[in-house]
């Protein structure tokens, strides 16, 4: 909490003020806010527009899928021993996606980062559709994709049991016990909202459904005094969940041999390139919302500048980690490893490896400059970047590292074919699908907590929030900087308050 | 055995194999579909010996090609399912080449003739035995008298009985001899060596030898009868230190070639010049400027040629001066042999045979008849056979396939094949190789040509007083040995060959030579052509299994190719890949270059093999939508081009069919990817392909990774790291097992099982394997491995017909691959001295197996006995366990190559009636690999507990070992020391692959020996390398 | 049962009226809030949330169900894979910590539905829409003799609204 | 609250379901046992291999199934053998007319009885025959009392944790020789052998 009192000279304003307090100066009080964010429930013909695409891009990829079940894993690019190739670079970018979420709504819970408070929401959501699109890419991989039960532990007439030392079955663990928690985690946090919801829903369908959401939630301090020690518990439980879970996923490749999989440094370089990730796509996904739904006062450039901090930090440990990969091959004196990195990025496969590099390296470094990290314009554009380059991080880590290991004799190339892009494009239409519904059905931001940072209606105002208000009412970089975007994203944004 | 069955249980059996599906578990279905029960059918008579679900075997005899091995057919339940050499018998000893495993598919080859057919104006259908037999006696009637003298009968050659008695039949007819015709024979090697040393083909002593010289002789690849050369070849080399040396002259390095220590790089029709050098006929300078070859490099060799006593000299002989070569090249020869190969008497010379093909150019010839050979299409077609061929009334086919003679015929008859008929051959002098048939015909429409010729006889009255007996069978076995007593012929049969000899045939004397076209030289190459180590002259194409299998030179398949040295290739711009037009005087062909260090930047080399084709695709010929593929069947239709197009015929007397010429090469702007299962040819100092020089056996071995990473739970050996038995088990057999609890249920050394008390391994001696690849196709047999190549098998999915396309893919699924890595000549410049290492990779069997752990179901496992386990039934398709092998001998299923409604399906009716009952046949998206042939473990266990006793050592072996020609691959038990396996693995060659990764493999190979020129010659790069 | 609600929009007065209640021995209160706020926390000192006790129970028995089923399992039918103990807990820890994390965190939520009793099928008397939205309400569950108490006590501090529930 | 005793219910239903799905799982649901289908001809065991007592011919099984302890394959009696004694036994009845039309004298037109498969194990499973009916497994084991049996039905799921049971605890062919049903007297008043015949349950011994 900001504790510098003194007014400030309009001409030189504090374009940082602590994000750890988020303060919403264009929020008067709790109805505003309820009627803002329902307002963003309203279908559009535009939202209709992009449901139908994504739809369509599902169908395309199911329809792969089909005739891949049928006439076997041959129609995708497989070229052995490139055993592993477009499914399983797609399972990891869509987990990888799914970090950012639970990080953003627990670990920055735990750490009471205030700017999470506005677009928590959203990354959880995308969490949960990313680890949902995820999950199907195992299976779809599988040369017996019905049988994928049989990494379940389940008793059966065969007794006999998954293979528990195999990472694929921590894999199942794993990607289960994320899903399963940061969906509830997602609802629990949904409750109080959907009690809103019910109460301010006319339709008597609608009020229907969202009394049964709502589970009867009536907002009583027991119930609340409940709901936060749980919700904590929640977030506590999450953390350390979303380091493990793609720790695990990097085993897939650490516990092989294969040269450029079998390193120490994959885990911390997994969840660091996930979490850049997810930041990526949360960018991607935050920016148009906030613009389209107007709801630049929410999620405040104070708020983007925060994330973008965040991102560039998990961008240089990305790139350390490129780099560490380098010299721990140059400093082993392994040659099938020396000759591999050899290869990554100078031989056969050096476009993907530059791809990746310049993507997920040089560019983010652009957010060193202020200026840039408060421009919602450039974010976004970076963010498809990012997205762009870490699918190319698991395209490196998967594909160069079978095309050349240790038999000569079998060293080869690889072409994904039409099925694969097909199937990687039914995956975005099936996040999409999933995410579009829910911001039309659900309130995109979490109404109760965005209460919370809302000063209540009070007989005797508090000292404390007036210099509160004073002091936003200053520093109030947000709608100038809105302005300061030539026909950016936020200009249309700036007329709302 | 077959011969005392009542004619009634033949009928009866051929009825119970159309309905056998049902009851021969796993043959013909698709793995983990658990399909509805279906039907037990039973026999209607019992036949005596055969026990349903055990197989029989019958010792016969191989016709693939005129070597005529002795071979014994597994048959099981009425059907062959695979064949092996017959170890008892002189010439192979037990040993079999890829070509001679495919005869079974020839046998269920899919295009086979079902029935006799005739063509009336101008289209082909199908005929009644009667209608055939009624259309050949009539037209036999008109040619009748002096017309008949000019028949011409042209027979594949085959050694035995049968010439003379079909010689006997055309005489009954007034007609001349029959012309026994074999076109990829070495015709001038054989006169050669009729002249030299009184017999058509020595049995070559090269252990006697202190020095091989080859010129052009390509004896491991089809030059004679490879199988035995390669037998005596490789236990020559096993001597090691006292080991001949081994030196190729020619212009492209064969597979021979690459097992030379040295290549002389001569000039095509230059070896003449250097032996006539060697003879002492004129000096190094001349013979330089013929040969192509730098003075001081004879100098040296004939320094060497003198130095060293005796020496096997060997010619091949292709080209304008093919006899005078091996002329020269006997009078070189030092090591004589007393031993002959009999099997080549009687091959025609080809100046008979272009003298019948110029009488049938005038319109002499009334009649002619072919048997299994196909001159339209192996014959160069400067010859113009077909056009001469077409002036002939009336023409008859005997073939099996519908190949591209026959398809000018009037009338097929089609025969019988091997495996399905009486015969016999005398391979070795003084020794009858019975040929007695495995099983009951495949299809009812077919006869065997004697019992044909016997059936024409008889409807003519003048005949057939001749002809008493009812059938060849009879008539055969009466004349062999024991005059068809039945209880000698017994023991003989179930041995397969007797002492005695064939029923000779007097060979009538040299037409008179013809001149030569000449041969106008277009272009500034040479162009040779040699005969494919796979196909022979083409007649193996139509096997998928030939197809399927790389060239062990060139790695290449399903294709035709023209071998260019990277220099001239650097110089015309031509890459790998690119379509190269070969053009010259007698024709022009299209084939994708394939950059090749072994042939002279001077010469252009395109094998024999490919390139058949038709105008008509197909004949319907039956309500059954089943259809004549013509030219020569589905397998070998439009798949590249025929080399014969451009090479002038010879037709003076002895000397090859195929004459020297040139050629210009050209692009074309097209490129393919070049259908090969080559990775990097270079090992890139990996000690995946170890050797060591003569020189350094017994010197103290130093080892590439004294201390290597991790730890190693075993003690260490000279050779070896520790001992196999232990490594066979990795962990489980180590010290501290027992306290990691590792040692549980059937892992417990004491358990009832007893399973812990073997340890399955395998040796292969890299000093032996010549890289001839028949392990390869004996792998295919025996484990129901599915060919991807074929046109069809990716149409649907890729919508492209290119033969090959999954193995550009890298689909191909074979478990036993042969590696071929060059050593040497890294700059591309034309050098003499690079090296080439073959070695058979297989799955090994890991102690440790890093394959394992990923598995997420168990699919598999390490077996207390030692094998690395994969469960078909159980996989679900992660290809986890690829990724993590580092020696990639994993293969998965990305179609549903067993599922027989598919495009992919692999074993078309009746192919699939080959499949070995006792392999599951993989389904869709599973896993699968080199088992140790597990299925031949079970058998051995199986009997051994039914007889009570445990499995003897050596008692049985895998398929790879079984038909290895070279006898380099050892399997057995390697922690019982009786087995053989255990003799090889302390061996101080011995090495395991990747070592370093500590996956303490159970497959174990011995380093390659290689003999570097005497040191006052030394020759560098000939310095063996790591 | 009976008792009186009290809607108030200044979140001050709500607090001063639960603590008169408070003392003058009004015990069964209930508080409304759209968003939980510590002022109401301190008013009412309630005990803390019994959530904690759940939690550890579940994560602890997550805990040992994941260790057990994958050592049981691989000794079910030992196998061995790239000679590696039948049974190792270094791997297994994953399991151990994953299933922690899923029962823990189940029952946790177990926990919030048990302890403040929802899901719930009826809403309960007394409550209003306006509670979750700015509006905080003061629910006096009472006897209809004090019930004329209760009402004054909160039209005094400021209640926008006043009713009775039966 | 009654409506919350109400939504408690949920935990225990969700408890039945697994146990259900548990239930199923064990059951060997998807095996085919007790399958009895109509066979072409409608051959009666008891007749032949019935004991005399209840007037059969207490034939051997092995005199029919003639290669079941030399091959993996049992093996189906040849028309033939069938025909060895219906030539002059019973050549009226309706059956045997049936049988007699198949086996056609020889002629070309006879034709293999189709009988309809009742035991089957899958095409990726090895079942050599021999090894277990040496080791002294009694046919009856695995195919139930044949011999008492109108019409044959598939008596064992044969499943793979029936076959592995059975491999891993071992087999005593006491309790063998008591499922023959053949003198139950003798059979029951035999203690079961301490030692039992345990067979390997490495994977690879029936799937390659």
């Amino acid at each position: 909490m900001a504790t510098a009192a003194s007014p400030y000279p309009a001409s030189e304003q504090r374009p940082n003020v602590p994000s750890a307090s988020v303060r919403l100066p264009a929020v008067a009080d709790y109805e505003q806010v309820d009627r803002e964010i329902i307002a963003t429930l309203r279908p559009t013909l535009g939202w209709f527009a992009l449901l139908a695409t994504a739809i369509l891009c599902l169908l395309i990829g199911i329809s792969a899928w089909t005739y891949q079940i049928y006439s076997g894993l041959g129609v995708a690019g497989y070229n052995p021993p490139v055993m592993w190739g477009v499914y399983i670079i797609t399972f990891v970018f869509w987990i990888g996606i799914g970090h950012a979420g639970t990080l953003i709504s627990a670990i920055l819970y735990l750490f009471r980062a205030g700017f999470r408070t506005s677009i928590y929401r959203c990354a959880e959501a995308m969490t949960v559709f990313a680890v949902m699109t995820a999950g199907l890419f195992p299976i779809l991989h599988l040369g017996r994709p019905w049988k994928f039960f049989w990494l379940i532990p389940y008793p059966n007439w065969r007794l006999i049991w998954p293979q528990f030392k195999s990472p694929l079955v921590w894999d199942v663990f794993a990607i289960l016990t994320y899903f399963t928690v940061s969906s509830t985690f997602l609802y629990i946090g949904l409750i109080p909202d959907i009690a809103t919801m019910r109460d301010r829903e006319t339709n008597p369908v609608r009020k229907a459904i969202y009394s049964a959401l709502s589970l009867g939630w009536r907002n009583s301090d027991r119930e609340w005094r409940h709901f936060t020690r749980a919700y904590l518990f929640l977030a506590a439980f999450s953390t350390p969940l979303v380091l493990s879970v793609h720790s695990v996923v990097s085993f897939d490749f650490a516990m092989a041999l294969t040269p450029g999989w079998h390193a120490t440094i994959f885990p911390p370089y997994f969840v660091a390139g996930a979490i850049f990730s997810g930041m990526g796509m949360v960018f991607t996904i935050i920016i148009p919302i906030r613009k389209f739904f107007k709801l630049q006062h929410y999620v405040t450039l104070n708020d983007l500048d925060a994330a973008a901090k965040m991102t560039l930090f998990t961008s240089l440990i990305v790139g350390l980690a490129y780099l560490t990969e380098f010299q721990i091959a140059w400093l082993s004196g392994n040659k099938y490893e020396q000759q591999y990195f050899w290869n990554r990025v100078f031989g056969q496969w050096a476009w993907a490896a530059w791809i990746m590099i310049i993507c997920n390296m040089v560019l983010p470094m652009s957010l060193f400059s202020q200026k840039l990290r408060r421009n919602p314009s450039w974010l976004w554009i970076l963010s498809l970047f990012i997205n762009l380059g870490m699918w190319f991080e698991r395209f490196v880590i998967v594909v160069p590292s079978l095309s050349h290991e240790f038999e000569p004799w079998q060293w080869t190339t690889y072409a994904p074919t039409w099925v694969d892009y097909s199937i990687l494009l039914g995956s975005f239409g099936w996040f999409f699908m999933w995410f579009l519904l829910f911001c039309k059905q659900l309130p995109i931001m979490a109404i109760s907590e965005l209460k919370e940072v809302v000063p209540p209606k009070r007989k005797h105002p508090h000292p404390e929030e007036f210099e509160h208000s004073r002091d936003e009412g200053i520093a109030h970089p947000q709608v100038t900087g809105e302005h300061e975007l030539p026909g950016g994203l936020g200009a249309a944004g700036g007329g709302t308050h | 055995m077959s011969e005392h069955k009542p004619a009634a249980t033949q009928v009866k059996r051929r009825e119970f194999l159309k309905v056998l599906g049902a009851t021969t578990a796993a043959a013909s279905a698709a793995a983990c579909v658990p399909e509805e029960t279906g039907k037990l059918i039973p026999y209607l008579v019992s036949p005596d010996q055969t026990v349903p679900g055990v197989s029989t075997y019958y010792a016969t005899l191989c016709r693939e090609c005129s070597a005529s091995c002795g071979v014994i057919a597994e048959t099981r339940d009425g059907r062959a399912i695979k064949l092996e050499g017959n170890p008892e018998h002189p010439l192979n000893k037990g040993a079999l080449c890829a070509r001679g495993q495919s005869a079974l598919q020839g046998l269920y080859n899919p295009d086979r003739f079902r029935s006799p057919m005739i063509k009336s104006a101008g289209a082909w259908k199908a005929a009644t035995w009667d209608e055939a037999l009624t259309l050949l006696s009539q037209r036999l009637g008109e040619v009748r008298g002096g017309a008949a003298q000019s028949a011409v009968f042209l027979n594949q050659h085959e050694s035995g009985s049968f010439p003379a008695f079909l010689d006997g039949w055309l005489a009954s007819y007034g007609m001349r001899p029959h012309l026994s015709v074999d076109f990829e024979a070495d015709t001038a090697a054989i006169e050669a060596h009729r002249r030299a040393y009184g017999m058509s083909w020595p049995r070559w002593n090269f252990a006697d030898a202190k020095l091989i010289i080859s010129f052009g002789a390509d004896f491991l690849d089809g030059w004679g009868a490879s199988v035995a050369h390669q037998l005596d070849f490789a236990d020559a080399r096993a001597k090691l230190a006292s080991a001949p040396r081994f030196i190729y002259v020619g212009p492209r390095r064969s597979l021979t070639g690459l097992n030379a220590d040295q290549w002389i790089a001569s000039k095509p029709s230059g070896e003449l010049a250097i032996a006539n050098f060697l003879l002492g006929r004129g000096d190094a300078n001349t013979a330089s400027q013929t040969s192509g070859v730098p003075a001081a490099t004879l100098q040296r060799l004939a320094q060497e040629f003198a130095s060293a006593k005796p020496v096997l000299a060997l010619a091949g002989g292709r080209g304008d001066n093919g006899l005078e070569l091996a002329t020269a090249v006997a009078s070189l020869n030092g090591v004589r042999s007393a031993e002959g190969i009999t099997a080549f008497d009687g091959i025609a010379r080809q100046s008979d045979v272009l003298a019948a093909v110029e009488r049938m150019r005038s319109g002499q010839v009334a009649a002619a008849f072919v048997r299994g050979a196909n001159p339209a299409y192996a014959l160069p077609k400067s010859a113009r056979f077909a056009e001469a061929f077409a002036k002939v009334p009336f023409k008859v086919s005997f073939s099996m396939y519908p190949d591209e003679t026959t398809e000018l015929c009037d009338l097929v008859l089609p025969d019988l094949h091997t495996l399905e008929s009486w015969g016999d051959a005398e391979s070795t002098r003084g020794t009858v190789t019975l040929q007695q048939p495995a099983m009951d015909p495949v299809f009812a429409g077919t006869r065997a040509t004697a019992d044909v010729l016997i059936a024409v006889a008889k409807k003519d009255p003048a005949t057939a007083a001749r002809y008493p007996d009812a059938e060849y069978r009879t008539w055969l076995l009466r004349r062999l040995p024991g005059g068809g007593n039945p209880q000698t012929l017994g023991s003989e049969l179930a041995k397969g060959f007797a002492s005695g000899s064939t029923l000779a045939r007097t060979i009538p004397a040299a037409a008179p030579a013809a001149a030569s076209p000449a041969a106008a030289a277009t272009g500034d190459l040479f162009l040779v052509t040699y005969p494919s180590a796979t196909l022979g002259d083409g007649r193996g194409a139509n096997k998928p299994w030939l197809q399927e299998l790389p060239d062990p030179v060139t790695k290449v398949l399903w294709s035709s190719w023209a071998e260019i040295h990277p220099e001239t290739a650097q110089r015309l711009g031509i890459e790998r890949g690119d379509i190269v037009e070969v053009r010259n005087a007698f024709g022009a062909i299209r084939v994708p270059a394939l950059i090749y260090l072994g042939v002279r930047p001077d010469t252009v080399a395109v094998p024999m093999g490919q390139g058949h084709s038709s105008p008509t695709q197909t004949s319907w010929y039956d309500g059954k939508d089943r259809a004549v593929q013509w030219g020569y069947g589905r397998y070998a239709r439009a798949i590249g081009a025929n080399a014969l197009d451009l090479f002038p015929v010879r037709s003076n007397s002895g000397g090859g069919f195929v004459g020297s010429t040139t050629c210009a090469i050209s692009k074309t702007g097209d490129h393919v990817t070049v259908v090969s299962t080559e990775g990097s040819a270079r090992q890139h100092d990996r000690g995946i392909a170890q050797a060591i020089s003569v020189n350094e056996i017994g010197a103290p071995v130093e080892r590439e990774h004294e201390k290597p990473p991790g730890d190693a739970p075993h003690q260490f050996l000279p050779g070896l790291r520790s001992p196999v038995a232990a490594d066979a088990q990795g962990e489980l057999g180590s010290p501290t097992a027992r306290d990691r609890g590792i040692l549980q249920g059937m892992y417990k050394p004491d358990h009832a099982s007893g399973m812990t008390r073997r340890r399955w391994a395998m040796t292969v001696d890299l000093a032996r394997c010549t890289g001839c690849s028949a392990c390869v196709t004996a792998c295919y047999a025996e484990n129901n491995i599915p060919t991807v190549g074929a046109p069809w098998q990716n149409g649907v999915v890729y919508a492209q017909h290119q033969p090959g396309f999954n193995i550009t893919r890298g689909r191909e699924m074979n478990w036993l691959r042969l590696e071929r890595y060059y050593e040497g000549a890294e700059d591309g410049r034309f050098t003499e001295d690079f090296e080439a290492r073959f070695v058979p990779m297989l799955c090994q069997h890991c102690g440790n197996a890093p394959c394992e752990p990923v598995c997420p179901v168990y699919a598999t496992y390490h077996a207390p006995d030692g094998l690395n386990v994969q469960v078909y039934n159980r996989c679900v398709g992660t290809r986890y366990c690829s990724n993590n092998c580092p020696y990639k001998v994993r293969y998965f299923n990305w179609f549903g190559y067993g599922e027989p409604d598919r495009a992919q399906y692999a074993f078309p009716e009746p192919l699939n009636w080959q499949l070995n009952p006792d392999v599951t046949v993989r389904t869709k998206g599973v896993m699968e690999k080199c088992t140790f042939c597990v299925q031949r473990i079970r058998e051995a266990e199986h009997r051994a507990a039914s007889e009570q006793r445990t499995v003897a050592a050596d008692e049985f072996t895998t398929a790879c070992a079984a038909a290895c020609p070279s006898r380099a691959i050892t399997f057995g038990d390697a922690a019982d020391a009786t087995w053989s396996v255990n003799k090889f693995v302390e061996d101080e060659r011995a090495y395991h692959v990747f070592e370093e990764l500590n996956t303490y493999t159970a497959v174990v190979y011995l380093k390659k020996v290689n003999h570097p020129a005497a040191p006052a010659a030394q020759a560098p790069g000939a310095e063996a390398r790591r | 049962m009976p008792g009186i609600i009290g809607a108030f929009s200044e979140i001050d007065s709500a607090v001063e009226a639960i603590e008169e209640l408070r003392r003058t021995r009004f015990n069964e209160l209930t508080v409304y809030t759209p968003t939980p706020r510590h002022e109401f926390e301190h008013a009412l000192d309630a005990p803390p949330s019994r959530v904690r006790i759940f939690t550890l129970i579940g994560g602890l028995c997550g805990a040992t169900f994941g260790y057990w089923i994958a050592v049981w399992a691989s000794r079910y039918w030992p196998l061995v894979v790239g000679g590696k103990p039948i049974a190792s807990w270094v791997p297994y820890t994953i399991f151990g910590f994953e299933v922690m994390v899923l029962i823990g965190s189940l029952s946790t939520v177990f926990a919030l539905f048990a302890l403040s009793r929802v899901p719930r099928l009826t809403m309960t008397v007394g409550y209003d829409a306006r509670f979750s939205g700015g509006h905080f309400g003061v629910w006096v569950n009472t006897t209809s003799d004090r019930a004329k108490e209760a009402a004054d006590l909160l039209r005094r501090h400021g209640a926008v609204e006043v009713r009775h529930e039966a | 609250m009654t409506e919350r005793r109400k939504w408690t219910a949920i935990p225990g239903l969700l408890a039945l379901a697994i146990g259900a799905v548990v239930l199923s799982a064990y059951s060997g649901a998807s095996s085919s046992q007790n399958r009895q289908p109509v066979q072409p001809i409608n051959f009666p065991h008891p007749k032949h291999a019935g004991p005399v007592a209840q007037g059969g011919m207490g034939l051997n099984c092995l005199y029919c199934h003639n290669t079941a302890n030399k091959s993996p394959d049992p093996g189906m009696p040849a028309v033939q053998t069938c025909m060895g004694c219906h030539l002059v036994v019973a050549g009226n009845k309706p059956e045997i007319v049936k049988l007699a039309k198949y086996y056609a004298m020889g002629a070309p037109t006879a034709k293999p009885i189709p009988w309809v498969r009742i035991h089957k194990v899958p095409e990726y499973v090895r079942f050599p025959h021999f090894r277990h009916v040496n080791a002294g497994v009694t046919c009856q084991t695995c195919h139930g009392q044949v011999q008492t049996m109108d019409r044959v039905y598939q008596y064992s799921s044969l499943n793979m944790g029936w076959c592995v049971k059975c491999h891993v605890n071992g087999y005593d062919p006491k309790e063998g020789l008591r499922a023959t049903g053949y003198d139950t007297t003798t059979a029951m008043t035999e203690t079961p052998s301490a030692e039992r015949k345990r067979a390997r349950y490495d994977c690879a011994n029936c799937h390659y």
